[in-house]
């Protein structure tokens, strides 16, 4: 009987967990008893042992942490990063500050990555299919089988196939060159997954021999996006938040730049534009040809439209749109002509990009291009024809190796092109990889990678900005990274330090005569290196005449029958090459607050007309490819169109990703719909089964009157419109009440610390909570464990919507604890395990806590966080308890076990460590060098922090701020969290 | 002030003579249970069994087994115990504020009361003990001098908690054993046991029945009873403060002090009433706990189950009153939002049926009533679950709303609760005398002097 | 039982008994107490390093091999080549400095045995004690006496938080030494 | 029998009126030595004795006022003097909070005392050796009898005229109660060899556990579980890496951010060339050198650079600091030397700061200056 509950407690995949004695768990009770003996056998405790450095290198003190800047490639856009390491083992990574693309942050995945590295279930050693079974086998061994195999290749004339992802080395370019010159028959397949390259293609149809820009969106008063994530997946969007953002300060209101976006799903952008036009792909053609109609009647002759199709009142009302805004957004880029930008999504016809480029070129935006830094396009990337033309020469046994440099196109490319099936025709199928994937499934060689914290590389992806790639530690495993895999094979023999010599010989040929000589080369070498990137002075690139040519073909009308569904690339796992990492795995959605799954968003009207409810699964039907996918209904997005998140529901993968969502890649095809990554004539029905969708914020729907606007009735969240502030600068404080108290307050005579978010720029993207969970050891506790409420984040995203389903008004708000000065928590813990420290910080010390939960139930704000398990070792067998997820917790701070209560620290570590470097050198502490990790990662720099007491502070500032407001003040809890009410850029004093 | 106790009615029925009420009182200890004891005595043991076995697998694995969440940090722990520590507080009710009020129908059900109270307060006990998440370190809970220099927190009424629930505990235990001493007297005087007899010799302390003890014995009884009065109304006016002292809308309410006391009485009344209504029948002390006896607990059920309801209203009076809008989305959530259904529950079982009892015949009929009883009980359960989880569950940031369902290790470990209360409740019967014998010889029928040959008594 | 000896037992010998129960309690307590915090620890390491020889008889300084000291939370046990200063020349015929130099060839892991220790929750800082010129003595005790290190004092929270809250007192002949901080965050995170 | 002591005479009454009467009588009689028995407290009897209302209540003042005191008074030195902390910004010692505590403490203590108190002081307690137990006289005022004695110490005591009170009274069952004589007798002794060995056995299984408890069990799991954590602290053994060390060595050829590589490796002259020393010449600087060079350089080149230093004999004797060709060297030399060593001496990079190494040079400048005073130094 009892058997039976706990079988029978709902979740399945606890049976396993639930058997005493798995493999992991085995082993911790070994250690367990094994201490057990040692403690009772001698008189003392055994204190464990102590190993100095045999040779202590010179930059290292044990204790200190030590930075060095190198470069992430975990994307194309090659960010430059600084690496924390302790005692030569990275912990965590940070955007390089020198690097002047992304200019010290990094996305999430980047925060992310290290995770990867320590993966205990990393490919260890090189491994070969032997008698149809997968054995280890040496590097040694497996060099002089694909050496000779290659050379075979070239013998034969058969292809020598390389897959790579997107090249932006420009030692790597220059290697597959040499490559290809020993190996003549090699073709080499550089692409990147889930993206098309419709903007690429539509910009040289434009441009002549000018290579791509990037934008300054910086000098960007207006923004118009058309189904594009800048603010989430598209472009650099570390970059673009960073600049976006820096236009939207309340300090300075006549810059303050607006935002529209027209879109059908709702992105990170949607959320945070003033204006948003629910628009289904197949009407943003149509928007910009009204705009250049309406805008340019003289120019758009070129493109020999009917005019009078194209006006805003007959675009307004076909879309349902209101026709106020979109003449608001006329007026506004007529204006701001050659001051705003209008960008079209990657995944869009070619088409609107054309029309698009011309609208920029009419509007004298041009100017707002970087010319200074194009985009390097060093080998073009493989179009999915030539993907379809490998797999027939694979087919047809033409194809001697495919080598597999750390992709997945078994799980990328649409499936009727038949990859998969062709592999089994390659002779020597090798995949270098970190980790196991669809791809290695079907290889017959496959070699252990190293990461790119155990790499040397050197990229260039905007044209003058160099960075290199410096190794922070040893391989962990017997693992090789894949240019110098390529190199030793070239050379017929690997050595540890040749492609480091590789590189560095290229620099000084390519890069060193490009600088004006001051040093020798060696010196520039290491100042390159010790700052990660070097800038060189470009020559400006001249604008060639916009190809009117281009506009010839655009007249298109798309196709709009049954049900569009929109493909984008994952958020959090990109192509799904970090779909094994349970720390984006566990980042909730920032739109959609849901983790552990992708799924289908569809309008609430859309549901209730198909029957459908939250976490129902539909099935998806696009000509003969199916895909059974849950439904989640997302306020504002467009009707009768579905987005789907690429990169989930992997098969082939370690035990933390496996099962996370759905592979819906499986739904595109290579012919493509409206693109590569829009299809119309989608079917949907509904599957008759209920999915567990897990979100960390319940999902209320706006139809629900009792709790509808709570946030706003609550004054959970303030904000207002520039004009409201303009008028009225107090607006927010007008309903302030006097906070009587019957004690009279602590003083702080000394450091008192305290942070203020600007909500005008926090976007809600969710990269502060990776950094949190990094630099805190914060774990990862699963999907079911998300589902009860369990997730352990110390700083959450809270989104709120408000007005309608369809035109939802949408709120971010980053809380994390309040370090009240009266703090609920304090007075009801009975241990003292969490109290007030002299400079203001709300302490919860670990060690005392016995975990009655009684500060977290009277919490308002719900901050803190319990370790109802030990979720190391609870999730997937213990899988995050193993040895080498060790080496990645900070040493810095305590890593919980079960039963403790925890929550964010405002970084008390760095603040202790600098009060105690200042202490021990004798130096004057004024606490203003300590960035906490959520502020040092906030692309938007929404966050400051700082002592209170001193006036000079960014933060006391805030506090001063008339748009500061504390949350939930009326229960006189006094935090030291200062929020900066988001102002919103609409043209009105309300916002509805 | 002198009562004049003879306009009474008889409290014991059937007038038996004194021996015979020994004889009928150590009647369980003196005989071997029967069958029907083993029986209940297993199914109460399987029952605490099955809540030991969800306690070691929490303890193993951690409580997360448990359904707490984020927002609802405290569960059905929380939930039983306030829920026992109210069951706990009939039995000193009966036997110290009675006392005081000099209501003599007490006598035949102060000790079975008090029996409950301490087993109650005992289960009770053990869910502060457990609910932590690190249970080893209980310790850290008590006031002790230690190598941290660390004391508890004065201010939480968590550590009110502890020192209100472990004196509650020891004042009970020591009042009920102070009227144990002349009943193990009596029963040491009986016993032709060796065994028996050292035992009761040792726990009766060499009690003679002297009048010049009884003398003081009945001072020690009205002080203890003057204590216990107040400890009473304190323990749940603490475990209210639980609530009450924080800032949690649903939580945060004056009104929780009376409003948690009545409906302990109330729970506890019904419990105790169905408990006896099968110790009566089963150990033939119909006559001692008179029908009469079970009534007038009927009728404090509906005074308090009256309270109760009333406390319901003015909840939401007050929230309404009061203008604040947390307040009022707390009530009003509780009666439609995610938890409706465990409101009605609560609000039927406590308000509704307990009405009833204005019917004679229904407050008298023994059935109907334990069908009452059990669904105050069903009802209180709730009261507590309601409090702590509807408002737990929707507090001040919308964002962390979360819906709490129980595990069945939760009902598993509830299940034992119940398990250990009946255990102990049943090795109770059999070992120690539950019904008072010197009280109730001494409000039987002739047992005290004519009051014209001694002239007035001494009070 | 005969009764008078039942009265007796519940009089006399009950009484005597939690007595001496609560005085063994008591005794073992305080006796065992030196061996739970440590004091009296004396590892034997894996080479057998003399801190009397070291720093007492030649006078060298506590921190030219604990380098730590000075710059962070750590005092460091030195680098074996921090060892091989001197020992790459001086006394190389001893078999101990010979363990030393084949460890330091071979770069195989010199696992000192821990002495002293605070839980891993614990974050004690070296650097702000030394350089209120509080001496190593004072927690470690005469090292340079030691042949073998041992433990000394005890490492509680409650003999940190003694002495941080009189340090004043505890030190007058270090001037302008305020008391250390007694909040949780100073030690704990 | 002749040897009995006798203790009392009992006699038996039937009726709650009658041992009322009994009880008036016998205290009417002048005895003062006497004792009612009844099963139950029977109305009016105490006041038929002649007893006062019970002084109990005073005991319980006591205790209770101490309670009080004594968590008034703890909660408050605790939460001012021994760990004050600031709880939710309320002042270390609001009364409102401490009233519940206060409240329970003072019931503990009065109910215990006074229950204490009774049964030891009042009662004497325990007390089953009494002369009256086992016998039928208690066996009958145990159940359904009143009993009413008097004790052959009281000074009127006279064994038939009390018998002759008790049956002019109309008791029933008169009977002398003698003392047990083997009761009488037993003088049990403290420290029998018995009790001894249960002790010792008490003592040994106290300790033990004690010992285990404090000394084995609170270092175990899950007592140790923060204790040992999951993660590499400095300088500690890691299970990972096959060669045991925690630490990992920075890949060659890497540059962590503030430590450029030394670029004169090898090519000291150019390093005394192009190296100047960034540290001034004053008097903080110098005093931060001369504590270096002591930990540091003082083991073999002598407290001032003689060379012949405390530890001479085990090397050759480093030469003199103050020999022309030093004094010569340039500053950059001096620093190349303590970067990369020379000869015997070690690269001295890693244990000193790059900082602390100019400060030295600034030291060893100024022992040469004052070893090698020039004229104009004097003055």
């Amino acid at each position: 009987m009892i058997g039976e509950h706990i079988h029978d407690n709902e979740e399945k995949p606890n049976l396993e967990e639930m058997s005493p004695l798995s493999r992991r768990n085995f082993i911790a009770i070994l250690g367990a008893s094994a201490a057990f003996t040692a403690v009772s056998c001698t008189d003392y405790p055994d204190k464990g042992k102590i190993v100095p450095y045999n040779k202590k290198p010179e930059e290292i003190t044990p204790g200190k942490a030590n930075f060095y800047a190198s470069t992430c490639n975990a994307c194309p856009h090659s960010c430059g990063v600084l690496v924390k390491t302790r005692e030569g083992r990275p912990i965590k990574i940070d955007g390089n500050p020198e690097h002047p693309v992304n200019q010290g942050k990094i996305c999430a995945k980047g925060q992310s990555n290290i995770l990867n590295m320590y993966d205990p279930e990393r490919l260890k050693v090189p491994q070969v299919i032997r008698d149809e079974k997968l054995v280890n086998s040496t590097w040694k061994e497996v060099d002089s089988t694909i050496i000779t195999a290659l050379n075979q290749a070239v013998k034969d004339g058969k292809e020598i196939a390389v897959l790579c992802n997107t090249i932006t080395s420009p030692s790597f370019a220059k290697l597959i060159s040499e490559f290809k010159e020993k190996f003549p028959t090699t073709k080499i397949y550089p692409y990147e997954a889930f993206v098309t390259d419709n903007r690429n293609t539509a910009w040289k149809a434009c441009y002549d021999n000018i290579p791509q820009f990037a934008f300054k969106w910086d000098k960007a008063k207006v923004i118009l996006s058309l189904d594009a994530d800048i603010l989430g997946t598209e472009g650099n969007h570390v970059e673009q938040i960073r600049q976006i953002t820096s236009k939207r300060s309340a300090d300075e209101l006549k810059s303050f730049s607006r935002i529209y976006s027209a879109e059908a799903g709702m992105s990170i952008t949607g959320m945070n534009a003033d204006y948003r036009f629910r628009l289904a792909p197949q009407q943003q053609l149509d928007l910009v040809l009204t705009l250049l109609v309406e805008l340019f009647p003289r120019e758009a002759a070129e493109l020999s439209l009917n005019t009078v199709d194209y006006s805003f009142t007959k675009f307004a009302s076909v879309n349902g749109l209101s026709s106020e805004n979109i003449k608001q957004l006329f007026s506004d880029l007529r204006q701001h002509a050659g001051e705003s930008i209008v960008y079209a999504g990657d995944k869009l016809p070619g088409e609107v990009h054309i029309a698009v480029n011309y609208l920029n070129e009419l509007l004298g935006n041009t100017r707002l291009y970087d010319t200074e830094s194009p985009v390097v396009e060093y080998i073009s990337n493989a179009t999915v024809q030539d993907f379809e033309q490998l797999s027939t020469n694979m087919k047809n046994g033409k194809v001697g190796i495919l080598l597999n440099l750390n992709t997945n196109p078994v799980f990328h490319l649409p499936e009727d092109i038949g990859f998969a099936g062709s592999m089994s025709k390659v002779r020597y199928a090798i995949s270098l990889l970190e980790n196991l994937n669809e791809t290695s499934k079907l290889s017959n060689i496959i070699l252990s990678g190293s990461h790119f914290l155990e790499s040397w590389g050197d990229y260039a992806r905007r044209a003058g900005i160099y960075s290199l790639q410096q190794p922070q530690i040893s391989p962990l495993y017997d693992t090789r990274q894949k240019e110098a895999v390529l190199l030793s094979w070239i050379r017929g023999a690997y050595n540890e330090q040749d492609w480091h010599d590789y590189i560095m010989s290229n620099w000084e040929k390519e890069v060193y005569p490009k600088v004006a000589p001051a040093a020798d080369f060696k010196t520039f070498w290491n100042t390159s290196l010790h700052d990660g990137v070097t800038a060189i002075a470009q020559n400006k690139v001249v604008f060639s005449e916009f190809k009117k040519d281009s506009l010839k073909n655009i007249r298109v009308k798309y196709p709009t029958q049954d049900f569009t569904v929109i493909f984008s690339e994952s958020f959090s796992l990109g192509d799904g090459h970090f779909a094994n990492n349970g720390w984006l795995l566990e980042l909730p959605h920032p739109v959609s607050k849901v983790v552990w799954d992708n799924y289908a968003s569809i309008a609430p009207a859309t549901a209730t007309e198909l029957g459908l409810t939250f976490g129902d699964m539909v099935e998806i039907s696009i000509n003969n490819r199916k895909q059974k996918i849950p439904v989640f209904l997302q306020p504002g997005m467009a009707e009768k169109v579905a987005t789907i998140e690429l990169g989930w529901g992997r098969k082939e993968i370690c035990e933390v990703g496996l099962g996370a969502g759905f592979p819906a890649q499986s739904l595109l095809s290579k012919a493509g719909g409206l693109t590569q990554l829009i299809y119309s004539g989608a079917k949907i029905g509904k599957a008759g089964e209920k999915y567990k969708l897990v979100t960390t914020q319940e999902n209320h729907l706006l139809d629900e009157l009792f709790v509808k606007d709570l946030h706003l009735r609550r004054h959970i969240i303030r904000e207002g419109t520039i004009e409201k502030y303009q008028k009225e600068p107090n607006f927010i404080k007008v309903e302030k009440e006097k906070q009587l108290s019957m004690l009279k307050p602590h003083e702080y005579t000394g450091e008192k610390w305290a942070m203020a978010i600007d909500l005008s720029k926090c976007i809600g993207c969710g990269i502060c909570v990776t950094a949190c969970n990094v630099e805190n050891n914060v774990a990862v506790v699963g999907k079911t464990e998300v589902s009860k409420g369990r997730e352990m984040h110390w700083i959450r995203i809270d989104r709120y919507y408000s007005g309608s389903n369809e035109e939802p008004i949408v709120s971010n708000q980053p809380v994390m604890c309040q370090q009240c000065d009266n703090a609920p928590c304090e007075n009801v813990c009975p241990v003292v395990a969490t109290n007030h420290s002299p400079d203001g910080l709300n302490q919860m010390v670990y060690n005392r806590c016995v975990g009655t939960r009684y500060c977290s139930n009277n919490c308002p704000y719900k901050v803190r966080r319990y370790n109802f398990f030990d979720f190391r070792d609870r999730l997937a067998d213990g899988y995050y308890q193993q040895d080498s997820l060790s080496l990645l917790h900070n040493p810095e701070v305590t890593v919980r076990p079960r039963g403790v209560m925890e929550k964010c620290t405002f970084c008390v570590h760095k603040i202790t460590e600098a009060r105690q470097t200042a202490s021990a050198e004798g130096t004057k502490f004024d606490g203003s060098n300590i960035v906490t990790a959520c502020q040092e990662a906030c692309p938007a720099g929404a966050i400051s922090f700082g002592n209170v007491n001193d006036p000079e502070s960014a933060v006391s500032k805030a506090r001063e701020n008339n748009l500061g407001y504390s949350l939930l003040e009326e229960l006189n809890t006094n935090p030291n969290v200062t929020y900066i009410a988001k102002l919103r850029n609409i043209n009105s004093e309300d916002i509805t | 002030m002198s009562i004049d106790y003879s306009l009474e009615p008889s409290i014991i029925e059937g007038k038996p003579g004194l021996a015979s009420i020994d004889s009928t009182i150590a009647a369980p200890m003196e005989t071997r249970p029967n069958k029907n004891f083993y029986m209940a005595l297993s199914v109460t043991l399987t029952m605490l069994g099955i809540g030991a076995v969800c306690l070691g697998y929490s303890f193993y694995y951690g409580m997360g087994l448990w359904g707490n969440n984020n927002p609802v940090g405290w569960g059905f722990d929380i939930v039983n115990f306030v829920f026992w520590i109210g069951i706990g507080h009939a039995g000193t009710l009966i036997s110290a504020i009675l006392f005081l009020f000099r209501q003599k129908w007490r006598t035949g059900i102060s000790r079975f009361a008090e029996g409950m109270t301490i087993f109650a307060v005992m289960t009770a006990g053990i869910f502060p003990l457990i609910h932590v998440g690190r249970p080893w370190l209980d310790g850290y809970l008590m006031p002790y001098p230690n190598q941290h220099g660390l004391w508890v927190n004065f201010t939480s009424p968590l550590v009110w908690d502890v020192f209100a629930v472990s004196t509650y505990f020891i004042v009970s235990a020591i009042f009920w054993y102070i009227g144990l001493i002349p009943d193990l007297a009596t029963l040491r005087d009986r016993t032709v046991d060796k065994i028996r007899k050292t035992i009761y010799s040792i726990f009766s302390l060499g009690w003679r029945h002297s009048n010049r003890h009884w003398h003081h014995y009945e001072m020690s009884y009205i002080i203890l009873a003057g204590f216990a009065t107040p400890l009473v109304l304190s323990v749940h006016t603490i475990v209210s403060f639980d609530f009450a002292v924080s800032i949690l809308p649903g939580w945060h309410s004056t009104i929780f002090p009376p409003y948690f006391v009545a409906g302990a009485v109330f729970s506890g009344f019904a419990m105790v009433q169905n408990a006896l209504i099968f110790v009566r029948k089963i150990f033939n002390y119909e006559h001692i706990i008179t029908l009469d006896t079970l009534e007038k607990m009927n009728k404090i059920m509906i005074a308090t189950g009256s309270m109760v309801g009333y406390a319901y209203a003015m909840e939401f009076f007050i929230a309404w009153y009061s203008g604040s809008p947390l307040e009022t989305f707390v009530f009003v959530n509780r009666a439609f939002g995610d938890y409706a259904w465990a409101y009605w529950i609560m609000v039927s079982c406590n308000v509704i049926f307990p009405q009833l009892f204005w019917f004679k015949k229904i407050r008298r009929s023994i059935p109907l009533m334990f069908v009452v009883g059990v669904f105050v009980n069903i009802g209180m359960w709730f009261e507590r679950f309601v409090i702590v989880v509807t408002s737990l569950s929707r507090d001040f940031l919308p964002s962390s709303w979360a819906y709490y369902k129980p595990t069945l290790y939760d009902i598993g470990i509830l299940i034992g609760s119940f398990g250990l209360f009946f255990s102990l409740l049943l090795i109770f019967t059999r070992t120690l005398p539950v019904v008072s014998i010197a009280e109730v010889k001494a409000v039987s029928d002739g047992a005290q002097p004519t009051h014209h040959a001694g002239g007035s008594h001494a009070e | 039982m005969n009764k008078k000896l039942l009265d007796y037992t519940l009089k006399i010998r009950l009484p005597i008994t939690v007595f001496v129960i609560i005085i063994a309690m008591s005794i073992t307590y305080y006796v065992s107490r030196n061996e739970r915090d440590g004091i009296g620890n004396t590892p034997t390491q894996p080479i057998l390093f003399s801190h009397k020889l070291h720093a007492g008889d030649m006078k060298i300084d506590c921190q030219y091999c604990h380098t730590g000291v000075t710059k962070g939370r750590h005092a460091l046990i030195p680098s074996v080549g921090t060892c091989m200063n001197c020992h790459s020349v001086a006394r190389k015929d001893k078999p101990e400095i010979q363990k030393l130099t084949k460890i330091f060839l071979s770069g195989e892991a010199l696992q000192w045995q821990r002495v002293h220790r605070t839980a891993d929750y614990v974050y004690f800082n070296h650097s702000s004690h030394v350089s209120k010129n509080i001496d190593c003595k004072y927690c470690h005790g005469d090292v340079a006496a030691m042949e073998k290190i041992s433990q000394v004092h005890s490492f509680t929270m409650g003999s940190c938080v003694d002495c941080h809250r009189t340090a004043h007192k505890s030190f007058p002949e270090i001037a302008g030494l305020k008391k250390g901080p007694d909040h949780c965050w100073a030690c704990h995170r | 029998m002749q040897n009995k002591v006798l203790y009392s005479v009992t006699g038996i009454f039937q009726t709650p009126d009658s041992i009322k009467h009994a009880a008036k009588s016998i205290a009417d009689a002048g005895y003062k030595r006497y004792d009612i028995n009844t099963p139950y407290p029977v109305h009016g009897i105490p006041k038929a004795m002649g007893m006062t209302i019970s002084k109990l209540g005073y005991f319980t003042l006591v205790f209770g006022l101490s309670g009080i005191a004594l968590a008034l008074g703890f909660t408050w030195i605790i939460t001012n003097i021994i760990y004050p902390l600031v709880q939710g910004g309320k002042p270390f010692f609001a009364l409102p909070p401490f009233i519940p505590i206060t409240f329970e403490v003072t019931v503990l203590l009065s109910s215990c005392g006074t229950v204490i108190i009774m049964l030891l002081l009042y009662f004497k307690f325990p007390n089953n050796s009494h002369p009256l137990h086992d016998t039928n006289y208690m066996k009958k005022v145990s159940s359904d009898k009143y009993g009413a004695y008097i004790m052959a110490d009281d000074p009127n005591f006279d064994q038939s005229k009390v018998r002759s009170l008790l049956e002019s009274l109309g008791a029933i069952d008169i009977e002398d109660i003698y003392y047990d004589e083997e009761t009488v007798s037993l003088r049990p002794k403290v420290f029998e060899p018995k009790f001894l060995g249960f002790l010792l056995v008490a003592i040994l299984i106290t300790a033990g556990a004690t010992y285990f408890t404090l000394n084995k069990l609170l270092f175990m799991p899950p007592f140790d579980w923060m204790s040992f954590q999951s993660r590499v602290n400095a300088q500690s053994l890691s299970t990972f890496f096959p060669d045991k060390h925690g630490m990992r060595m920075p890949p060659s050829g890497t540059i962590a951010r503030g430590f450029m590589p030394f670029p004169y490796e090898g090519d000291p002259d150019k390093a005394g060339k192009m190296l100047v020393n960034p540290m001034t010449n004053t008097q903080e600087n110098i005093e931060q050198g001369r504590k270096q060079y002591d930990i540091f350089c003082s083991p073999c080149h002598d407290w001032h650079g003689t060379g012949n230093s405390r530890l001479r004999g085990q090397f050759p004797n480093p030469p003199s600091l103050h020999s022309q060709k030093v004094r010569n060297w340039s500053d950059g030399m001096i620093y190349y030397i303590i970067t990369m060593g020379q000869n015997t001496m070690p690269s001295y990079a890693y244990q000193v700061s790059r900082e602390d190494r100019w400060a030295i040079i600034l030291y060893v400048r100024t022992l040469q200056r004052a070893m090698n005073a020039k004229p104009e130094d004097i003055k």
